[in-house]
């Protein structure tokens, strides 16, 4: 009967612990993405979504535009991959644009860091082309 | 918020670490006075360490005895084996993406393990019977980290390069870049993982290295042939 | 992201205006068809429009290859380069080819024909129907293409196509456009310069490669719009469709073949 | 009175059965590898191009897969026919079957433009697509078949075996005709466009089945060293032989209903006259390896009796088989398409058969690898099973097979 009662407890604590932690709000985290910036992004510019939404979830922005151009024809929708790429390629010392998907460019850097793989450039330009 | 997980952590990873070790160091010096291999049981060595081999990846023994049980063990298991596998990007820069990529299924094989073993603590009579509290908080613990996970993966998106660069200043004690991101799941997943890794040293998910030193599966059914004489036996003849 | 919204909204402005200008100055009547072709960047396509072609082999010239190579630039399909050690004559057969010349000669006849061959945008296409993943779809408006994200390259599509219509990419795509995304292990096909039409233009590059080397021998256009040109001149004269046993009720027709 | 029979693990000595093991690993190994050079580089290095969009890979996989149907049929006689002389042959025929189709999917996976994208072909389906619906049924096949076996293996699962067995016969038949409907439902294609494809496919996979399940058999007693009677043999020899028989008649009808139809004559003329290569391999490959020369065997009064004279029946009709897939798949995408009835194509920037010429094609060493590498998975699996579980008998012999036999 006292395991009983302890066991009880113990997992009474654990309820309690989890559901703090899950109330407990905290200031946005700015730490991390040295791996790939952009000059948009360090200016800090408003993305088509705040920063903190777009770094959990760009693949899932992206995905919604292409399915809107490709199947529907809609073209210049917010969050499209190729503004993406006007926005966030990076230039040489000569102007010329580096391709996003460079080793420590942009899109790379993160992905390589955490790996993740990056597919879209197997089809899509890696710089503007027009 | 992130000093006191990573506390946390530095705490039950000491725990894990010297718990476990402690813990084979006693299995290692528990004396085995008896050849007991289960039989049919190989007749040498190598044969002893392909049965082993056997074992602890096909689960053998478990095959020839409950299938349903088997099936349900294994995919967790090797669903297990995946995503820690997986999580290892977390910690290193090796893991190609071509890997880390098609192993994120591996957490349903992983729940619907779990999900299974859980049903059959509940379900089948005789197994409900010889329950403790302690077999069922195992398999919730486990689920609920299992659930909180393929979450973060399938569900609500973390900011996973802000959990690796958190763990990088974690491993490298650089406190001034210990920052967690704020997402609930994720916090709720570290702190089960952390509840795991302080438990794992008394619970029976020693089984996992107990295995290898289970008489009945890591002796060679030689008794004939060789003369079996315990450690502490040998030293009383001399 | 405020810029390019600035500029999406400028070009928005700019194509209307464009094509109100363009409405005014021809003929009443043709007021609706510019109307339904300036779609509006934002919106989706509908079946109001289907895009339709219509060549005419009579005017197709001998020896030019000018649509050929506009296709090729237009979706730079040229830009793909043949890989070191790859044998001419094979490599020659793995390029993708979205249009191709085919010169016809009549068995009994005799008649020399030359034609443009390229997907005839079916409105029942057997390339959708085999697709495992509705990677091969039809869009509202008629143009049958390849949706490369659901792309596994099985080349069902290839076997089932009456016109070998359709490539797949052999081998790695260094470089690409940003209008036409292409890579490798991917099947392709005309597309009806599809990133124009949904830019507000109304031709492909075919089309204008042709009627700059002065042959016309290619108009495009709505087949919904009574009033528009490829509409028009179909009524006017008899044209055919390859391979019409099959009834597939193609988007390109041919006149003189 | 029938002698129980008793099923145990393959008994072979650990030295030979890892050596085997090793080999076949090692080969499937290197298919793997093939693949891999395919996928890193691209389809480019393989003899496919974009007239010959379905190659090497396809016809090892077609033929695995058809072959893998067929491997069933050995078990489905005993349970849904109830000819208790089949009855231990089932958990080989079961296991051969899953294991052949693994092999033959892992082909035809590998060789996709796009491997990686493999969850979108199990996730994203076009329902009137006869190949997506085999993807269902490929995977309902290693379900059903699995559990079959398991009821054939488990006493306590007893009650569902003639269920069980009832649906893996239905099951397989409507796989082979989707896997047969691949080819019947291009409408575009002269060489493949017939309603005929599905059931021919059927009969192949029995042939086809059948000869694999005979030599994996006749091998797996030798090397371990029991019995197998002739009486089990003579039933088989005598299925084999009318399958082979039926396959033949098939291909007859096929080319038959061609020549009816004068819009197909030059589709018949260039397998049967002018087509090159694929004139010599159907004469030569699908009539006489496939058909002719084994039947000849089969029926012969003295040779039928001897293994050897048997196992090179079984080869053959393989061998022929595989030859078949590889006329009826490249041949008939060789064949130009028949885009301008009534006129004849001299010039194209796209290989439209100019000409008549038909379409190149030279199979490269990569493909090859790739195809024999799942064969060599399909036996791995097959070796694992029956050694790890209680697939074979201990004994075929006669009296215990069909005490009748020697009346």
């Amino acid at each position: 009967m006292k395991v009983r009662a302890f066991e009880h407890g113990l997992l009474l604590a654990l309820a309690v612990v989890l559901l703090s932690i899950a109330s407990v709000s905290s200031a946005e985290e700015k730490a991390g993405w040295k791996n790939g910036t952009s000059l948009a992004a360090t200016q800090e510019k408003s993305c088509v979504r705040d920063t903190a939404f777009m770094r959990r979830n760009h693949m899932e922005v992206i995905k919604h535009a292409r399915i809107d151009t490709v199947r529907k024809g809609v073209r210049g929708v917010d969050g499209s991959l190729s503004e993406c790429i006007v926005c966030h390629v990076n230039k040489d010392d000569k102007g010329v644009p580096i391709p996003v998907n460079q080793e420590g460019q942009f899109c790379a850097g993160c992905h390589q860091y955490v790996g993740v793989s990056l597919d879209c450039y197997q089809c899509h330009a890696t710089v503007p082309t027009h | 918020m992130s000093l006191a997980f990573a506390i946390l952590f530095y705490v039950a990873t000491l725990v894990l670490v010297v718990g476990v070790a402690l813990k084979i160091m006693q299995y290692s010096k528990t004396p085995a006075p008896l050849k007991i291999p289960t039989t049919p049981a190989p007749t040498t060595t190598s044969g002893v360490v392909m049965r082993m081999f056997r074992e602890v990846v096909f689960f053998e023994s478990l095959f020839k005895a409950t299938i349903w049980t088997w099936i349900f063990a294994w995919a967790f298991h090797m669903g297990l084996f995946a995503v820690l596998i997986r999580h290892g990007r977390y910690f290193h820069d090796l893991l190609p993406a071509a890997i880390v990529g098609p192993l994120k299924y591996a957490a349903f094989a992983m729940i619907i393990g779990l999900t299974g073993l859980l049903i059959r603590r509940f379900a089948v009579n005789r197994v409900r019977y010889i329950s403790a509290p302690s077999d069922y908080a195992m398999l919730i613990l486990l689920l609920l980290i299992g659930i909180s996970g393929a979450m973060m993966t399938f569900v609500d998106h973390v900011d996973v390069v802000g959990v690796k660069s958190y763990f990088h200043a974690w491993m490298t004690f650089d406190i001034e870049n210990l920052i967690l991101p704020s997402d609930m799941v994720l916090r709720i997943h570290l702190f089960l993982v952390a509840v795991l890794m302080l438990i794992f040293p008394i619970s029976k998910l020693l089984h996992a290295p107990g295995i290898f030193f289970s008489p009945t599966r890591n002796q060679a059914d030689n008794p004939r042939e060789v003369r079996h004489v315990a450690e502490w036996a040998e030293k009383l003849s001399k | 992201m405020n810029n390019t919204q600035d500029t999406n909204q400028k070009r928005r402005q700019f194509l209307l205006k464009g094509a109100a200008v363009t409405a005014a100055a021809v003929a009443p009547g043709v007021m609706l068809h510019t109307a339904v072709v300036a779609k509006p960047l934002g919106e989706a396509v509908t079946d109001a429009v289907r895009w339709g072609m219509l060549i005419d082999a009579a005017k197709c010239a001998d020896g030019c290859d000018s649509c050929v190579q506009a296709c090729n630039d237009e979706n730079g399909l040229d830009l793909l380069q043949k890989p070191q050690g790859q044998a001419e004559d094979l490599w020659d057969q793995q390029i993708p080819k979205w249009i191709r010349n085919v010169k016809v000669k009549d068995n009994l006849s005799g008649h020399v024909t030359n034609l443009p061959m390229m997907c005839q945008h079916c409105e029942e296409p057997p390339c959708v129907d085999v697709c495992p993943t509705t990677a091969s779809f039809r869009r509202a408006d008629g143009i049958v293409m390849v949706d490369r994200h659901l792309c596994i390259g099985c080349r069902y599509c290839m076997m089932a196509c009456p016109y070998k219509a359709r490539s797949f990419v052999h081998d790695v795509v260094e470089h690409k456009l940003t209008r036409a995304p292409r890579g490798k292990g991917c099947v392709e096909s005309c597309n009806f310069c599809v990133h124009r039409l949904d830019d507000g233009q109304t031709t492909t590059a075919c089309q204008d490669a042709c009627a700059k080397e002065g042959h016309d021998a290619i108009t495009f256009g709505d087949l919904n719009d009574p009033h528009s040109e490829v509409s028009q001149a179909l009524k006017e004269q008899s044209s055919t469709q390859i391979r019409a046993d099959l009834k597939l009720n193609t988007g390109v027709r041919y006149r003189g073949v | 009175m029938m002698k129980k029979i008793y099923f145990r693990e393959w008994g072979l000595e650990s030295r030979s059965y890892w050596m085997l093991l090793v080999v076949l690993a090692a080969i499937a190994a290197i298919g793997g590898l093939a693949a891999l050079y395919m996928e890193h580089n691209g389809h480019w290095v393989t003899g496919m191009n974009n007239q010959i969009v379905w190659g090497t890979p396809h016809v090892f996989a077609i033929f695995l897969i058809v072959a893998a149907s067929g491997a069933l049929n050995v078990a489905s006689i005993g349970s849904v026919f109830n000819k208790t002389i089949y009855k231990p042959l089932a958990p080989l025929s079961a296991l051969l079957a899953i294991a052949l189709l693994l092999g033959g999917l892992l082909v035809l996976v590998l060789d996709l433009g796009r491997p990686d994208r493999l969850i979108v072909a199990m996730t994203t389906y076009n329902f009137k697509s006869i190949f997506a619906w085999n993807i269902i049924l490929y995977n309902g096949f290693f379900v059903i078949v699995g559990f079959y076996l398991w009821t054939v293996m488990d006493r306590k699962m007893k009650c569902y075996y003639k269920p069980a067995g009832v649906t893996a016969f239905v099951w397989r038949l409507v796989l082979t005709t989707g896997t047969g409907s691949i080819f019947g439902f291009l409408v575009a294609r002269q060489g493949f466009d017939a309603a005929i494809m599905a059931p021919w496919f059927i009969v192949m996979s029995f042939g086809f089945g059948l000869a694999i399940y005979m030599l994996v058999l006749m091998d797996a007693f030798k090397r371990d060293q029991r019995p197998l009677g002739d009486a089990i043999m003579r039933k088989l020899k005598g299925l084999l032989a009318v399958f082979v028989a039926a396959n033949l008649m098939f291909m007859v009808t096929f080319h038959l209903t061609n020549l009816y139809g004068t819009e197909n004559h030059a589709f018949e003329v260039f397998i049967m006259l002018n087509g090159g290569i694929y004139t010599a391999l159907f004469w030569i490959g699908q009539v006489l390896i496939g058909g002719l020369l084994p039947l000849a065997i089969l029926f012969h009064p003295t040779l039928s009796i001897s293994r050897g004279w048997l196992t090179a029946a079984a080869v053959m009709v393989v061998v022929g088989g595989w030859l078949t897939i590889y006329v009826i798949v490249i041949g008939g995408q060789a064949f130009p398409m028949a885009m301008f009835p009534g006129k004849t194509i001299i010039e194209s920037g796209f290989y439209d058969g100019v000409d008549g010429m038909a379409a190149s094609y030279i199979p490269s060493i990569p493909e090859v690898l790739l195809g024999l590498g799942g064969v060599a998975v399909a036996l791995v699996v097959t070796v694992i099973g029956i050694r790890m579980l209680k697939i074979l008998p201990i004994s075929l012999a006669d009296e215990v097979a069909d005490p009748h036999a020697s009346a």
